[in-house]
C-alpha cells in the first residue's frame, strides 16, 4: 500500500475496461449494463451481497461465460473475449470460487493443465520441468509441498493454495481472485496478501472479490460495489466507511456488532462430550454445551474441529469416548443425532450439504420430511409452503423454490444449508464454518437467527476460522490445537488473542 | 515438507487393490492342488487366453475414467472380426482385413464419442444402443452364419511365436505398454483424468473436453478392431456372437482392478491383473475339474471379494 | 467438479410431482411410434394387439420398475435377470411339490427379495459399487440356478395359476391389471411418500443425504429389497405365463429392462426419473419388437433398429426438454 | 480301464445337452472309465469353448467327447486336440474339420422334414403354416429349417404365412406366436425348430383362445407330456442320450482297440401319441444301447 494508487485521472488509459455488460439466466438479471475499469498495480475491490454478480461479472472477464451485451477495451482497443482461451491470451488469470481443480491429478500437473511443458517425444510431458517449475511457483507464494503430491488428498486450504499457485505461474497482467481467503486460515492468509503486495509492485491489476470489511479496507485501492446486478459505485476505501459500505451493498442499514441477548444463567445441560477419540486424528475431547448458549470452536485449520463436529454427529466413528445429548447417551449414524435434535451444518456445503440438481425447495426440506410428514405420505404442497417460508425467513435469493440449487449464488447455497436444519427443529445446531461465502448483511441476519433461536432454548456450537465472529457472538468457546482441546476461554476472556495465543503450536 | 510424509503411504496403501491378493492368492492355491497348473505351456495359455479381454479392459479403463462407459465393445469385436473374416476372404489379404476391422472400430468408437459428447446422450445409453446396432449389423453382414475359409495368415497370429513368446502375449505386452505410456506421461493422458475428475478444469484451461472424449471412444473402438483380428485368428472364422458380454468381462476387469467409476481415478497395471485373476480363476477350475456350476459362482464370488477386500483396504 | 453450463442444462428439480412435460413427451414418442405401425400394418391397432403389446410390456416393467427405484439411487442391479430365473425355478419347483400356487408365488417373491437384500447388503454394508456388487451376484446366481436345475425344465402348473399370467378378467389380461397397479403404487411411492423423497436426495447427493439426517444404507437396503421383489414377482408371472421354469430364462431380461428404464428418463447419476418414464420406456421397447414381427422383419434386423430407436427417444427427449426450463 | 474321458457340451442350460451328458456318464460306468465334464459358463460362447480346450490339453485326459459350440468356429481347437494326439470323437453338431475317430448325431434335415410332413399329413396337406426357427446361423437350426422348408414344398395346398426366430427360447416364441396371431387369422399348423419353442407357442395359443397343430424337435420330457396331454401334435428325437453313450463308448472302444463305427446317424423318429411310450422314462433309468445296437440306431 505504498505506492500510491493510480486513479482514473492520473492514468487515463486502463488495462482493461467493461462496458456496459448485461447477462440474464433465466429468470434472474444478474448483470444489468455494468461498466468496471482495471488498472495496472492496483487492487481492485468487487463488493456486493450474495446473488449481487460478482462471479458472474467475473466469469464473463476470464471467457468461461458470455455476456449478453457488453463491450471489452484492453489497453483502449476493443477485443472479444469468447472464450478462456481469449482471456488467457490477454493475460487474465482466475482463482475460482469454486475449485477448478483435478483431484487425481498431482499438484504440478494442475498448475500446469493445458500448459504442459513438451518432453522429447511429441505429446509427452517434460516431467522433470514440469516439478521443478511447479516447485518454484509454489514456493514463491509460500507453500511448502512437494509438486508430486495427488491433489485429492489435501485439505480445503491447501487445495485453495493449489488454486492460487495455478493463477500465479500463468504469469498475468490481469489476476481475479474470487473469495480467496474463504478457506485460508490467517497464515496462509497472510502469505496470500503479502504475495498480492508484489503482485501489486511488478504491476500486476488484481481484482479482489470478498466478503471480509477487514481486507477490503486493508488490501483495496479501490472499491465497485455492485447490487442486484447493477454498479452502484466506484470509489476508493479512503472515502467511505465501513457502515457506508454496506449500506451501499445492501440498500439499508446492518448492524456489524451482532447484538447478542446474552443468558443471566445458563440453561440446563443439552450435550457432554466426554474423553472423545476418533479414528479422524482428534483425541480425549471434553466439551459441554447448554441451552441458550453459543459456544465457539476455534484453532487453526487442520486443528481437528471439522472432526470433533462430524464426530458428534455421527459422521465419522467413535473410537473412544461417550456423548450425551439432553439427559442420554449417544451413538450411530448422523440419522439418530438428527433425530434426536443435531443439526450439522457442514464445512462444505457443495459436496456435503446440498444435492446441487434438486431443487431449492427439495433441499430445504430434505432433513424436515419426518419432521413435517408424520404419516410418511408427502404432500408437495405442504412442503412448497414450508421451503416459501424460509425463503423468505432467510431472504434467499431465488427466483422460485423450483429453481436448481446449484444455480444460486454461494452465499444463497449456504443459507440453504442452514435453512434446512431449521425446517426440522434441530435442538443443538453445529455450524461449521457457517459464513463462509457470506455477505455481511446475510451475516447478521444468520447471527440474529442464531441468536433466536438459542434464545428458545436450543444451542450452538459454531466453528468459525473468523476470530472476530467467535468473539462477538459465542457465550464462550474451546479452542483445539493438534486434535485436542488445548483450553477454554470464557466470555470475559474471548479475545482474538487469547485464541490466537492457545491455538498455535508450541513454540 | 511433512505434508509429503502424511500423505504418500496413503497413496500407495491404497495402491494395493483387492485383486492383488485375491490373484497371488489364486496362484498358490491352484499351483498347489492343480497339476499342470504352474507349467509353462499352462501359464502361457493363461496369458494368452488374457490377451484379447486385456485389450478391451485397458481402454474400458480410460472410458470409465472419464465418467463414461462403453457397452458396445464386445459387439463391436463381433463385427470387427467379422469384418477381418469377410475382407480377407474376399481380397486374400490379411493387412487388407485388419485395416477394414481398425477403421469400422474406429468408426464405431467415434460414432459413440460423438454421441456422448456432442449430442450428449449419457454413455451407458449411447453405447447400449450402438451395442444393438453392431450386433445387428453383425447379423446381417453374415446372416448368422460363421464365415471361415480365410487366408492361413490371419490365424497364424495367434499361433505364432516370436522369441518363443506367443505373438498375442507380445501384443497384450505392446499394448499395456503404449496405454501405460498415452496416460501416464503425455497431455493427452492427462487430460483423461481431468475429464473425469473436474472437465470444467479442462474448459478453464482451454481445452475442448469434447474432442478429447471423442478420441478416448474411438480409441475404444479402434481396440476393438485390433481385438477383433485376434479373435478371428483364434476362431480361424468370424462368428456373429463371439464377442458378446465381453464388454462386462472387461467392465468388471477394471472395476477389481482398483479403478473407481466416479472422478477419474484409474489404475491401468490393477486393470490387467483383473484380467489375469479371472482368467487364473476359470483355467485353474477347468484343470481341477469342479462342477461348471461352480465355475460359473465362482467368477462372481471373485469380482465381490476382490471389491470386498479394495473396500476394506481404502476404509483402513 | 461443478459443471453449471451442465447444469444450466437441466431443468429444476421440481417440488411437486415430476414434470408433466416429460413424461408428455415420453408419451408422444410413443404414440410416434405406434402412428407409424398403425399405417405400416393393419393389424396393429386391432384391440387384440394392443393388449398383447400391454401384456408383454408387462414382464419387462414389472422388472423394470423395482429398477427405476435402484437407478434414481444412482445404482444398478445387473443381476434382475438371474434373479427371475433363480425364482421362478424354485417357485416353481414349490408348486410342483406341494401343489400350492399360493406357497409358490410366497416363494418367488421371498427369493427375490432375498437376492435383492443381498445386493443391498454388498452395496451398503461392503461398500462394493452396485455395478460391480450386482455383476458378480449376477454369476453366483448363474450358478446356483444350474446347479440346482441340472439341465431339466418344470413344466405344467395347475390351470388357476396359470390364470396369472395368461387369464383375462373382463376382457383384459390380468398382467395388464397388474401393470396398472404396480404403476400407481410405483408412482405414489417415489413421488407421495417421505421414502421416495429420501431416495431421490440419496441419489442426488449421498453424502449430503446422509448429513441430512437420512438413513442412507436403510433406504438402499429398501430399494435393493423392492428391485428384488419385483424380479421375483415378474418370476412369478413369467412361470404363469409360460407354464414352464428353466435355468437361462433371465439371460435375455436384464438389458431390456435396464433400457427401459434409460429410455424412460432416469439418470443414471441418480436423482432424476419417474417410474411412469419407465412404463413409456417399457412400452416403446415392445412396440418395436411387435412392429418388425407385424411386418415381418427379419430378426437380424432386430438389434439394429431397437438401437437406433433408443437413441432417437433419448435424443428426441433431450431436445425437448431443454426449452421446458 | 480307469480312463478318463473329457465331454464338451454347448451349455449348462438346455435339457438336451443334459440328456448328452447323462448318457455319456451312463456309458461310462457301465464301461468303467471316468468322465469330466467342460460346460462353458457363458452358454455357448466359442472363445470360453476354445479356452477351455486349452486347458484340458494342458490336463491331458484319457480321450474326449466334443460337441463344438459353432461348428466352424471351433476348427482351430479340434486341431488343437489333434496335434495334442488326443482321440476325439465329434457328436450332435459335425465339425467343419479336424480329424475325428468317429462322428455320431441325429440328422437334422430328416427330423425336420420327417416332422414337417407328419404335421402337414394331419392338416389334410393344407392350411395356414408358421414356422418359428431357432437362433439363425446354428447349424440345427438350418437343416430344421430346410427340412420344414422342403416337407412344405411337397404340400402344395399348404400355404408358409411367416418364418421368424424365437432363437429356441420359449419366451421368445411365446411372444412372436402371440404377434404372428394378431396378423394372421387363421394359423393352422405350428413348426418350432425345437420343443421349448413349440411348449412356448402353445402357451400363445392357449391364452388366445385358439387351436393349432403344433410340432417341436429335439423329444424332451416336457414334450413327451404335452404329447400325452395331447396339446403337442408330435416331436421329433433328436436322442441326445443315445449321442452321449454312443459317443463314449466309440472313444473308449477307441481307446481299447476295439473296433468302432466311424459315423453313427441316428434315424429320425417322429414321436407321437402313439410312439410315446418308450420315450416316456426318466433319464436315469434308461439304458445305453449296446455296440450291436449302434448299427441298428444308424450306422453309415
Ligand atoms: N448458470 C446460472 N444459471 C442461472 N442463474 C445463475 C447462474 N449463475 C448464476 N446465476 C444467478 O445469478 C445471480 C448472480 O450470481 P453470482 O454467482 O454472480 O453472485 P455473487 O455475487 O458471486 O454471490 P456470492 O457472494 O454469493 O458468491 C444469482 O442470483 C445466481 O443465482
Ligand atoms: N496442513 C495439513 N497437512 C496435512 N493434513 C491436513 C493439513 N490441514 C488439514 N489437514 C487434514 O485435512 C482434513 C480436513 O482439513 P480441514 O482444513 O478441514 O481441517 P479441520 O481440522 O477441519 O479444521 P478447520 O475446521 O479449520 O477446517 C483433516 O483431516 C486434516 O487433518
Ligand atoms: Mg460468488
Ligand atoms: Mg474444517
Amino acid at each position: 500500500m505504498s505506492a500510491a494508487p493510480p486513479t482514473a485521472a492520473s492514468s487515463p488509459a486502463p488495462l482493461l475496461e467493461l462496458r456496459g455488460i448485461s447477462k440474464t439466466f433465466p429468470g434472474v438479471k444478474a448483470l444489468d449494463d455494468v461498466s468496471f475499469a482495471i488498472y495496472p498495480g492496483e487492487v481492485h475491490m468487487l463488493l456486493g451481497e450474495n446473488g449481487a454478480g460478482k462471479s458472474s461479472l467475473m466469469k464473463i472477464l476470464c471467457g468461461a461465460t458470455s455476456a449478453d451485451a457488453g463491450e471489452f477495451y484492453f489497453k483502449g482497443d476493443k477485443v472479444a473475449i469468447a472464450s478462456t482461451a481469449d482471456a488467457q491470451k490477454l493475460g487474465i488469470a482466475v482463482i475460482f470460487q469454486e475449485f477448478s481443480l483435478v483431484p487425481f491429478l498431482d499438484i504440478a500437473q494442475n498448475i500446469y493443465l493445458g500448459r504442459e511443458p513438451k518432453g522429447s517425444f511429441p505429446g509427452t510431458i517434460d516431467r522433470r520441468r514440469i516439478l521443478a517449475d511447479a516447485k518454484r511457483v509454489l514456493d514463491s507464494i509460500g507453500f511448502d509441498i512437494d509438486p508430486s503430491v495427488i491433489v485429492d488428498t489435501l485439505g480445503v486450504a491447501q487445495q485453495q493454495m493449489v488454486e492460487i499457485a495455478k493463477a500465479i505461474s500463468q504469469n498475468a497482467r490481469i489476476l481475479v481472485m474470487d473469495e480467496p481467503t474463504a478457506a485460508l486460515s490467517d497464515r496462509e492468509a497472510e502469505l496470500l496478501f503479502a504475495l498480492i503486495g508484489r503482485l501489486k509492485a511488478d504491476g500486476v491489476a488484481i481484482v479482489y472479490i470478498s466478503h471480509r470489511m477487514a481486507e477490503v479496507f486493508a488490501l483495496g485501492d479501490r472499491i465497485t460495489v455492485l447490487r442486484d446486478g447493477r454498479r452502484i459505485d466506484d470509489l476508493r476505501p479512503a472515502d467511505v466507511t465501513p457502515d457506508q459500505l454496506v449500506r451501499m451493498m445492501v440498500g439499508r442499514n446492518i448492524d456489524m456488532t451482532y447484538p447478542r441477548h446474552f443468558a443471566e444463567a445458563p440453561g440446563e445441560l443439552l450435550l457432554q462430550v466426554k474423553g472423545l477419540s476418533s479414528t479422524t486424528g482428534i483425541s480425549d475431547i471434553n466439551i459441554e454445551v447448554r441451552r441458550g448458549e453459543i459456544v465457539g470452536l476455534c484453532g487453526l485449520v487442520g486443528s481437528g474441529r471439522t472432526e470433533v463436529a462430524r464426530a458428534i454427529f455421527g459422521a465419522d466413528p467413535v473410537a473412544e469416548g461417550e456423548i450425551v445429548f439432553d439427559g442420554r447417551p449417544i451413538s450411530g449414524e448422523p440419522d439418530i443425532a438428527a433425530r434426536r435434535g443435531i443439526a450439522l451444518i457442514p464445512e462444505s456445503r457443495k459436496s456435503e450439504g446440498l444435492a446441487l440438481l434438486r431443487s431449492v425447495g427439495d433441499n430445504l426440506v430434505v432433513s424436515a420430511l419426518k419432521k413435517l410428514f408424520p404419516s410418511g405420505l408427502y404432500d408437495p404442497r405442504g412442503a412448497q409452503r414450508t421451503a416459501d417460508g424460509l425463503i423468505r425467513q432467510l431472504r434467499i435469493a431465488t427466483p422460485t423454490a423450483r429453481q436448481t440449487v446449484g444455480l444460486l449464488s454461494g452465499g444463497n447455497q449456504q443459507k440453504v444449508v442452514i435453512g434446512k436444519w431449521l425446517a426440522a427443529g434441530a435442538k443443538l445446531f453445529i455450524f461449521d464454518e457457517p459464513t463462509r461465502g457470506i455477505d455481511v448483511g446475510a451475516k447478521s441476519e444468520i447471527f440474529a437467527l442464531i441468536d433466536r433461536l438459542v434464545a428458545e432454548g436450543a444451542a450452538a456450537l459454531m466453528i468459525s476460522s473468523e476470530q472476530i465472529e467467535i468473539c462477538h457472538v459465542c457465550d464462550r468457546a474451546y479452542v483445539m490445537r493438534d486434535g485436542r482441546i488445548a483450553g477454554h476461554l470464557s466470555r470475559s476472556e474471548l479475545t482474538e488473542e487469547n485464541i490466537v495465543r492457545l491455538g498455535m503450536h508450541d513454540e | 515438507m511433512s505434508d509429503t510424509a502424511v500423505v504418500s503411504p496413503i497413496r500407495s496403501l491404497q495402491r494395493i487393490p483387492g485383486v492383488a491378493i485375491v490373484l497371488v492368492l489364486l496362484i498358490a492355491l491352484f499351483g498347489a492342488v492343480a497339476p499342470g497348473f504352474l507349467s509353462a505351456a499352462n501359464l502361457s495359455n493363461v496369458l494368452v487366453q488374457s490377451t484379447i479381454l486385456t485389450m478391451l479392459a485397458l481402454p474400458m479403463t480410460l472410458i470409465i475414467m472419464t465418467e463414461g462407459l462403453d457397452l458396445s465393445m464386445g459387439a463391436v469385436l463381433t463385427l470387427t472380426s467379422l469384418c477381418v473374416a469377410i475382407v480377407s476372404l474376399a481380397t486374400k489379404s490379411m493387412l487388407l482385413g485388419f485395416g477394414a476391422a481398425v477403421l469400422v472400430g474406429a468408426a464405431f468408437g467415434t460414432v459413440n464419442g460423438w454421441l456422448v459428447a456432442i449430442v450428449g446422450i449419457p454413455p451407458f445409453v449411447a453405447t447400449l444402443a450402438t451395442l444393438g446396432m453392431a450386433q445387428g449389423l453383425s447379423l446381417i453382414v453374415s446372416d448368422g452364419q460363421s464365415v471361415v475359409g480365410i487366408p492361413h495368415s490371419v490365424r497364424d497370429i495367434y499361433s505364432a511365436n516370436l522369441l518363443g513368446i506367443p505373438v498375442p502375449v507380445i501384443m497384450g505386452l505392446a499394448t499395456y505398454g503404449v496405454f501405460h505410456g498415452l496416460l501416464y506421461h503425455t497431455r493427452f493422458g492427462t487430460y483423461i483424468f481431468a475429464l473425469g475428475g473436474n472437465r470444467e478444469a479442462l474448459r478453464y484451461a482451454g481445452l475442448s473436453p469434447t474432442r478429447l472424449l471423442i478420441a478416448v471412444y474411438a480409441i475404444g473402438g479402434t481396440m476393438a478392431g485390433i481385438a477383433g483380428l485376434l479373435m478371428t485368428a483364434r476362431m480361424n472364422s468370424g462368428h456373429p456372437t463371439a464377442g458378446l458380454g465381453l464388454e462386462f468381462d472387461a467392465i468388471a476387469a477394471v472395476a477389481v482392478g482398483g479403478t473407481s467409476f466416479e472422478r477419474g481415478n484409474g489404475w491401468l497395471l490393477g486393470t490387467v491383473l483383473g484380467v489375469i485373476a479371472v482368467g487364473v480363476l476359470r483355467n485353474g477350475l477347468n484343470l481341477v475339474s469342479l462342477p461348471s456350476s461352480v465355475q460359473v459362482a465362482s467368477v462372481g464370488a471373485l469380482v465381490i471379494v476382490a471389491m470386498f477386500l479394495d473396500g476394506l483396504r481404502s476404509r483402513s | 467438479m461443478t459443471d453449471i453450463t451442465k447444469e444450466s442444462v437441466l431443468p429444476p428439480r421440481s417440488l411437486l410431482s415430476q414434470s408433466t412435460a416429460q413424461v408428455f413427451y415420453r408419451l408422444l414418442a410413443a404414440l410416434l411410434i405406434c402412428a407409424a405401425l398403425a399405417v405400416l400394418s393393419d393389424s396393429f391397432l386391432s384391440l387384440g394387439n394392443i393388449l398383447n403389446v400391454l401384456r408383454q410390456a408387462s414382464l419387462t416393467f414389472f422388472i423394470a420398475s423395482g429398477l427405476t427405484l435402484v437407478v434414481l439411487t444412482a445404482g444398478l442391479d445387473l443381476s434382475v435377470g438371474a434373479n427371475v430365473a433363480l425364482s421362478a425355478c424354485l417357485a416353481g419347483t414349490v408348486i410342483h411339490q406341494t401343489g400350492s400356487p399360493t406357497l409358490g408365488i410366497v416363494t418367488g417373491l421371498l427369493a427375490g427379495g432375498t437376492v435383492g437384500f443381498l445386493n443391498g447388503f454388498m452395496v451398503t454394508a461392503l461398500r462394493i459399487p452396485s455395478f460391480i456388487a450386482t455383476y458378480g451376484m449376477l454369476w453366483v446366481l448363474n450358478g446356483v440356478t444350474y446347479w440346482y436345475m441340472a439341465g431339466e425344465t418344470i413344466h405344467g402348473f395347475p390351470a388357476g395359476f396359470r390364470q396369472i399370467g395368461s387369464g383375462y378378467f373382463l376382457g383384459l389380461p390380468i398382467p395388464v391389471y397388474l401393470l396398472l397397479v404396480f404403476l400407481a403404487i410405483g408412482t405414489l411411492f417415489a413421488q407421495r411418500t417421505t421414502w421416495g423423497q429420501e431416495i431421490y436426495a440419496i441419489g442426488a447427493n449421498p453424502v449430503a443425504a446422509r448429513l441430512s439426517g437420512i438413513p442412507v444404507a436403510r433406504r438402499l437396503l429398501l430399494v435393493y429389497t423392492v428391485s428384488g421383489t419385483m424380479a421375483g414377482l415378474a418370476s412369478i408371472i413369467f412361470l404363469s405365463r409360460l407354464n414352464s421354469a428353466e435355468a437361462d430364462i433371465g439371460e435375455s431380461l436384464t438389458l431390456p429392462a435396464i433400457a427401459a428404464v434409460l429410455i424412460g428418463g432416469t439418470s443414471l447419476f441418480g436423482g432424476v426419473g419417474t417410474v411412469f418414464g419407465t412404463f413409456i420406456g417399457a412400452l416403446i421397447l415392445t412396440l418395436v419388437l411387435n412392429g418388425m414381427n407385424l411386418l415381418s422383419i427379419s430378426a437380424n434386423w432386430q438389434p439394429l433398429v431397437t438401437g437406433i430407436i433408443v437413441i432417437i427417444a433419448v435424443w428426441l427427449d433431450m431436445k425437448t426438454r431443454r426449452p421446458t426450463q | 480301464d480307469g480312463e478318463t474321458i473329457a465331454v464338451f457340451t454347448k451349455n449348462q442350460t438346455n435339457p438336451f445337452f443334459q440328456t448328452v451328458r447323462v448318457g455319456a456318464d451312463n456309458m461310462a460306468k457301465v464301461l468303467n472309465a471316468k468322465v469330466l465334464h467342460y460346460i462353458p459358463t457363458k452358454p455357448d460362447s466359442i472363445p470360453e469353448q476354445l479356452s477351455q480346450i486349452e486347458d484340458v490339453v494342458v490336463k491331458k485326459p484319457s480321450a474326449i467327447v466334443f460337441t463344438p459350440v459353432d461348428y466352424k468356429a471351433m476348427v482351430p481347437g479340434v486341431e488343437k486336440i489333434n496335434d495334442a494326439k488326443i482321440p476325439v470323437v465329434n457328436i450332435t453338431d459335425r465339425s467343419a474339420g479336424g480329424k475325428f475317430v468317429s462322428f455320431v448325431g441325429a440328422d437334422d434335415y430328416s427330423l425336420g422334414l420327417e416332422t414337417g410332413r407328419f404335421l402337414l399329413k394331419t392338416l389334410g396337406g393344407k392350411g395356414n403354416v408358421v414356422i418359428i426357427e431357432g437362433v439363425k446361423g446354428s447349424l440345427t437350426n438350418v437343416d430344421r429349417v430346410r427340412g420344414f422348408n422342403d416337407a412344405l414344398k411337397e404340400n402344395p395346398g399348404a400355404k408358409l404365412l411367416a418364418s421368424q426366430p424365437g432363437n429356441y427360447q420359449r419366451l421368445q416364441a411365446l411372444q412372436v406366436m402371440e404377434n404372428l396371431m394378431q396378423s394372421n387369422a387363421q394359423i393352422d399348423g405350428v413348426l418350432a425348430a425345437n420343443d421349448a419353442m413349440a411348449v412356448g407357442a402353445i402357451e400363445a395359443l392357449d391364452g388366445a383362445n385358439r387351436k393349432a397343430q403344433v410340432i417341436g424337435i429335439n423329444g424332451t420330457k416336457e414334450a413327451i407330456d404335452a404329447i400325452k396331454s395331447g396339446k403337442l401334435l408330435a416331436s421329433g428325437d433328436y436322442n441326445g442320450f443315445a449321442q452321449g453313450c454312443l459317443g463314449t463308448m466309440m472313444v473308449v472302444r477307441s481307446l481299447r482297440g476295439q473296433p468302432v463305427i466311424s459315423e453313427i446317424v441316428l434315424k429320425p423318429t417322429v414321436i407321437t401319441k402313439e410312439n410315446y411310450q418308450p420315450f416316456d422314462i426318466p433319464l436315469e433309468q434308461r439304458t445305453c444301447p449296446t455296440f450291436e445296437d449302434a448299427s441298428k440306431l444308424g450306422a453309415k
